[in-house]
C-alpha cells in the first residue's frame, strides 16, 4: 500500500516536471549568443576543418583532458574495487567463430586508423577510433582469442596512463604559448594529431580494461 | 586580469601538479607514491598560499555579485569565454583551494602510516586521491557550467572509488549507495546546464551574468532549480543525506576525512557560486527553503549522532548536522558577514571534522573497534589522540577561542542585524546537541574505567597529524581576521 | 514527412526506454537497452551529428551492452552454481 | 515543430523516466540502465534544445561527446560494484543498512 503510494507519488511528480520543462521549451526564444559563429571564425586557427574536432580538441580542449582524467579514474577505481583476482583463462569457442575473430580484428585496426585520420576534417577521432579497438579487443576476448586482465603490470600501466600524460605534458608546454592550451596556430594541426594519436591507443586500453579487468572477477 | 607569469601562474599548477602524481602514482604501481602525493601536496600548498596571498594583494577580492568572476583569470587555450573556458579565482575559491591543501596534506601524512603494505584498501589510494584532489581543485577555480560539470563527475567517481576500495559487503553496498546518489545528482546539474545552454548559447558564467535577469524564462528558473537540487543532493543536505552515513561511516578513516572535510563541501561552494553569480536574481526566492532544511539537517544530523552505536557513525552524522549550518546563511546573504560566516564554518567544520576522523581511525585501530562503548578508559593510553577529538569536539560545539566559535558567532550576529532571530536560537540550539553527542564520547574516555583488553600499538604520526588538524581548528579562531580578509571583509 | 519520420523515432525512444525498465525479465531488458542505443545513434544522425552517433553505436549501445551483458551472464551463472 | 525540438522533448521525456527509475527500481541492474536513460535524457536535451532551429551547433555535440564517455565510465564502475556486491552478499538490491 506504503509502496504503491509511492510509485504514484513519483510518478505524479515525474509527469509534472514533463509538462513543466515541455511548456518552458515551447515559449524559447532565439538564444543570446551564437557560438557558431565564434567556432567557425576561428577554424583557421585551430589547426583541425572539423568543427566538431575543433571543439573538442581545441577551444574546449581543457574539458577533454579533465574527462579523459574521469575514464582513467574510472578504471582505477574498477581496480580498486575488483582488488586481487586473477586473470580469467579465455574459453575456447567454435574455430569458425575465432577465424572471424582472426579476420575482423585487422580489419577494425584499419577502421580505427582511418577515423582517427579522419577526425581533422570529418567526423570521426580519437574516440570513435579507440571504442573501435576496444571493441575489437572485447571480441577477440569472447571468442577466447584474448585472456581477461589480472592487475596490470608496468607495461599495461604505461599504456593506460600515456595518452592522458602526453595531453597533460602537451598542455603544460603550451604554457609557454600564454595560457594552458594555447596551442601556436601553426603546430596546432600537428600537436592535435600527436594528442589524437597518444589519446586512441590509451582510449582503446582504458575501454577495453573496463571490460577485461572485469571479466576475469572468480570467473575462474 | 592574469596575475601572473603564465608558466608559473600558481592557480594552473594546482590542477597540474595533482594530475601529473597521480599519474605517476599510478604507474609506480599498486601501493607506490605516497612520497610523491606529500611531495606534491607541500609544493600545492605553497602554491596556494601564494595564490591567495597574490588575490588578497589584489584588492579587489571583493566578493560582491559584481565582481564575483574575473578576480585572477587564465583563458584555457587561449580563447576567453564563451568560446573557450575561463579560469578564475577570487577570495572565495582562494579559500577554498587554501583549504583543500591544508586539510591534505597533513591527511597524506597520516595515511601513509595508516595503510599497511598489504591492505587492498591502500592499494589505489594515491592515485586515487591524487585525482579527487585534482577535481576538487579544477572545480574551485572553474567559470565555466559544463567545464563544472566534468570536476564534479571527477571528484564523485574518485570518491566512490575511495570508499569502496578493497571493502567488504556494507563498504560497497554504501559505494553503491553513494554512486547513485552522486550520479543523480550530476545527472541534474547536467541537465540544468543543458537548458542554460539552449536559453542563453553559452555556458561561461562570466557570459551569463549580465544576460540572467529576474524576467527571465521560465526555462530557467527550472534550470537552476535542477542544478542547485542536485548539487544539495550532493552535499548531503537534509533530506538527500540517507547516503552520507555509511558512506563517511564505512569508508577507511582518511577516506571518510577527506570526504567529510572536503567533497562534500565542493558541491556547497557551487551551489554558492551559482547563487552570488548567474542565478543571483532567482535564487533569493527560496533562500528560506534551504534555510529550513539547514535547521532540519541540524536537528536530524545532531538526533542520529546522539543515538549511534559505531564512533565513525556517530562522527558521519555530526557532518548532516554541520552541514546544515552552511545553509543557514542563504537567508542573511544580502547583509555584509554572512558569506564570511559561511566560510568560516567551512573551514572550522573542513579542519575539525579531518582531526576528528583521524583521531577515530587511531582509536579503532588501537581498540580493534569502532564503538562508542569501546573507547572506555581511552585517554589513559592514547592521550594525544583524545585531546585531538576534544579539541575537534570544541570547534564543532562552538566553543571559543575556536574557529567553530568564530563561524557560529558571525552567523547570530548577522542573523541578529537583520531581525531573523530564529537562526540564532538554531544556531545555539545545534550547539548544545553537538555537546551532548561529543561529550557522550569524551564520558567514555575520560571518566570510565579502561576495558581490560590490550591496545594495539599505533604509529606517533597518526597520532600528531589528528592533533595537528585538530589544533588548527582551534587556533584558525585566533587568526580568522586573515581569512575573512581574504574574502573581502570590510571593504 | 521528416516531422512524421522524427515523432516516430521520438516515440520509439520513449517506448524501448520505458519496456527497458518496465519487463519482467533481465536478459530482455538488456537487450532493449542495446536496442534504445542503437535508436540513439539514428536520432544523433538525425540531428547531423555524425561524430556523437559513431560513438554512441561503439560505446553507448556496443561497450555498455557488452558491459551488461557479460555481468548478467554472471550474475546468472553464480545463482544457477558453477 | 523541428527535428531538434522534437528530441528536446523526447530528452526531457526520457531524463524524468530514467530519474524515476532510479528512485523506484531497487534491481541494481536495472536501476544502471535507468541512470544511463537518465544521461541520454539530459544530452539529447543539450543538442535538441540548442539545435531547435536544426541548424548543427558543433559546441553541444562536444560536450555530449564527453558526457558519453563519463557515463560509461560510471556505468562500468556501477557494474563493478553490483558484481563484487553480489559475489560478497548474493544481494542484488540495497538493504537498508544498519549502524550495527
Amino acid at each position: 500500500m506504503k509502496r504503491m503510494m509511492v510509485v504514484a507519488l513519483v510518478v505524479t511528480l515525474a509527469l509534472a516536471f514533463v509538462f513543466l520543462l515541455s511548456g518552458a521549451m515551447l515559449e524559447l526564444g532565439p538564444a543570446a549568443i551564437d557560438l557558431r559563429a565564434q567556432v567557425s571564425a576561428h577554424l583557421a586557427e585551430s589547426g583541425v576543418s572539423h568543427p566538431v574536432t575543433a571543439v573538442l580538441l581545441n577551444y574546449r580542449g581543457y574539458d577533454t583532458l579533465l574527462e579523459i582524467a574521469v575514464l582513467l579514474l574510472a578504471l582505477l577505481a574498477i581496480l580498486a574495487v575488483v582488488g586481487d583476482a586473477p586473470a580469467s583463462p579465455s574459453r575456447a569457442t567454435h574455430p569458425v567463430l575465432q577465424t572471424l575473430g582472426r579476420l575482423a580484428t585487422p580489419l577494425m585496426v584499419v577502421v580505427a586508423v582511418y577515423l582517427l585520420w579522419a577526425g581533422a576534417f570529418r567526423p570521426g577521432g580519437a574516440f570513435q577510433a579507440g571504442a573501435v579497438l576496444a571493441a575489437a579487443a572485447v571480441l577477440l576476448h569472447l571468442v577466447g582469442l584474448l585472456p581477461g586482465w589480472s592487475t596490470p603490470r608496468l607495461r599495461l600501466r604505461i599504456g593506460l596512463a600515456a595518452g592522458f600524460a602526453l595531453f597533460l605534458a602537451v598542455a603544460a608546454a603550451l604554457l609557454t604559448q600564454g595560457s594552458l592550451l594555447q596551442y601556436p596556430p601553426d603546430a596546432a594541426g600537428a600537436l592535435i594529431l600527436l594528442i589524437e594519436s597518444g589519446l586512441t591507443v590509451s582510449l582503446a586500453l582504458i575501454l577495453a580494461g573496463l571490460f577485461l579487468f572485469l571479466a576475469r572477477e572468480e570467473r575462474a | 586580469m592574469p596575475i601572473n607569469e603564465p608558466l608559473i601562474d600558481p592557480l594552473v599548477w594546482l590542477i597540474l601538479l595533482p594530475l601529473a602524481w597521480a599519474t605517476l602514482a599510478f604507474v609506480l604501481g599498486p601501493g607506490r607514491g605516497a612520497w610523491l602525493a606529500i611531495g606534491g601536496l607541500v609544493a600545492q600548498c605553497w602554491l596556494a598560499f601564494n595564490l591567495a596571498q597574490k588575490v588578497g594583494a589584489l584588492g579587489t577580492a571583493q566578493v560582491g555579485p559584481d565582481q564575483l568572476v574575473g578576480t585572477a583569470l587564465h583563458a584555457v587555450g587561449g580563447w576567453g569565454a564563451p568560446l573557450g573556458i575561463d579560469l578564475a579565482v577570487d577570495g572565495l575559491s582562494a579559500a577554498m583551494l587554501l583549504l583543500t591543501q591544508t586539510v591534505a596534506l597533513p591527511l597524506a601524512i597520516y595515511a601513509r602510516s595508516y595503510f599497511k603494505a598489504d591492505d587492498p584498501a591502500g592499494t589505489w589510494f594515491w592515485p586515487l586521491t591524487g585525482f579527487l584532489i585534482a577535481g576538487l581543485n579544477a572545480l574551485f577555480v572553474s567559470a565555466d557550467l559544463f567545464n563544472l560539470y566534468v570536476t564534479l563527475e571527477l571528484v564523485g567517481l574518485a570518491a566512490v572509488g575511495l570508499v569502496a576500495a578493497g571493502g567488504g559487503a556494507q563498504q560497497v553496498a554504501a559505494a553503491l549507495r553513494y554512486l547513485f546518489a552522486t550520479l543523480v545528482g550530476s545527472g541534474a546539474y547536467l541537465l540544468g546546464v543543458a537548458l542554460i545552454y539552449g536559453v542563453y548559447g553559452t555556458v561561461s558564467i562570466a557570459t551569463l551574468l549580465p544576460l540572467v535577469t529576474d524576467d527571465a524564462p521560465r526555462l530557467v528558473w527550472i534550470a537552476g532549480g535542477l542544478m542547485v537540487a542536485g548539487l544539495m543532493l550532493k552535499t548531503a543536505l537534509f533530506p538527500f543525506h540517507f547516503w552520507l552515513p555509511p558512506a563517511h561511516g564505512g569508508a577507511p578513516a582518511p577516506v571518510s576525512a577527506l570526504l567529510s572535510a572536503l567533497v562534500v563541501k565542493a558541491s556547497f561552494y557551487l551551489i554558492l557560486r551559482l547563487w552570488l553569480g548567474p542565478l543571483q536574481p532567482l535564487l533569493p526566492a527560496f533562500a528560506w527553503l534551504m534555510a529550513a532544511l539547514g535547521a532540519a539537517a541540524i536537528f536530524w544530523g545532531s538526533w542520529q549522532a546522539i543515538r549511534a552505536v559505531k564512533l565513525k557513525r556517530l562522527i558521519a552524522y555530526s557532518t548532516v548536522a554541520q552541514l546544515g549550518y552552511l545553509f543557514l546563511i542563504f537567508p542573511l546573504l544580502a547583509a555584509p558577514g554572512a558569506l564570511q560566516a559561511g566560510v568560516m564554518q567551512v573551514f572550522a567544520h573542513g579542519l575539525a571534522k579531518a582531526g576528528m576522523f583521524a583521531a577515530a581511525g587511531v582509536l579503532i585501530k588501537a581498540t580493534g573497534q569502532d564503538t562508542v562503548a569501546g573507547l572506555a578508559g581511552a585517554v589513559e593510553r592514547l592521550p594525544v589522540t583524545m585531546f585531538a577529538f576534544a579539541l575537534s569536539g570544541m570547534t564543532l560545539m562552538g566553543l571559543p577561542p575556536s574557529s567553530g566559535f568564530l563561524a557560529k558567532w558571525q552567523i547570530i550576529e548577522a542573523a541578529l542585524a537583520q531581525g531573523h532571530w530564529i537562526i540564532a536560537v538554531v544556531v545555539l540550539a545545534g550547539g548544545l546537541l553537538a555537546a551532548v553527542y561529543v561529550f557522550r564520547v569524551l564520558r567514555q574516555a575520560f571518566l570510565l574505567k579502561p576495558a581490560s583488553v590490550a591496545l594495539a600499538p599505533v604509529p606517533r604520526t597518526l597520532e600528531w597529524s589528528a592533533f595537528a588538524l585538530a589544533a588548527a581548528s582551534v587556533l584558525l579562531g585566533l587568526r580568522g581576521v586573515e581569512l575573512m580578509q581574504l574574502l573581502g571583509a570590510g571593504t | 514527412m521528416t516531422l512524421a519520420f522524427d515523432l516516430l523515432l521520438a516515440l520509439s525512444l520513449l517506448w524501448c526506454g520505458w519496456r527497458t525498465l518496465a519487463t519482467p525479465r533481465l536478459d530482455r531488458a538488456i537487450v532493449l537497452f542495446i536496442t534504445f542505443g542503437l535508436l540513439m545513434t539514428l536520432t544523433w544522425a538525425r540531428l547531423s551529428a555524425p561524430d556523437i552517433g559513431l560513438a554512441e553505436a561503439a560505446i553507448g549501445a556496443g561497450l555498455t551492452g557488452a558491459l551488461l551483458l557479460d555481468a548478467y551472464g554472471v550474475l546468472r551463472r553464480r545463482r544457477v552454481g558453477p | 515543430m523541428t527535428t531538434g525540438f522534437v528530441f528536446a522533448l523526447a530528452g526531457a521525456a526520457l531524463f524524468a523516466l530514467g530519474v524515476a527509475g532510479v528512485v523506484l527500481i531497487g534491481h541494481l541492474l536495472r536501476r544502471i540502465l535507468a541512470f544511463n536513460l537518465m544521461g541520454s535524457g539530459a544530452c539529447l536535451v543539450l543538442v535538441g534544445l540548442a539545435q531547435r532551429h536544426d541548424v548543427a551547433d558543433p559546441v553541444p555535440q562536444a560536450m555530449v561527446l564527453t558526457g558519453i564517455v563519463v557515463a560509461v565510465a560510471a556505468t562500468a564502475l556501477a557494474l563493478a560494484l553490483v558484481r563484487k556486491l553480489h559475489a560478497l552478499t548474493g544481494q542484488l538490491e540495497l538493504l537498508d543498512d544498519a549502524d550495527k
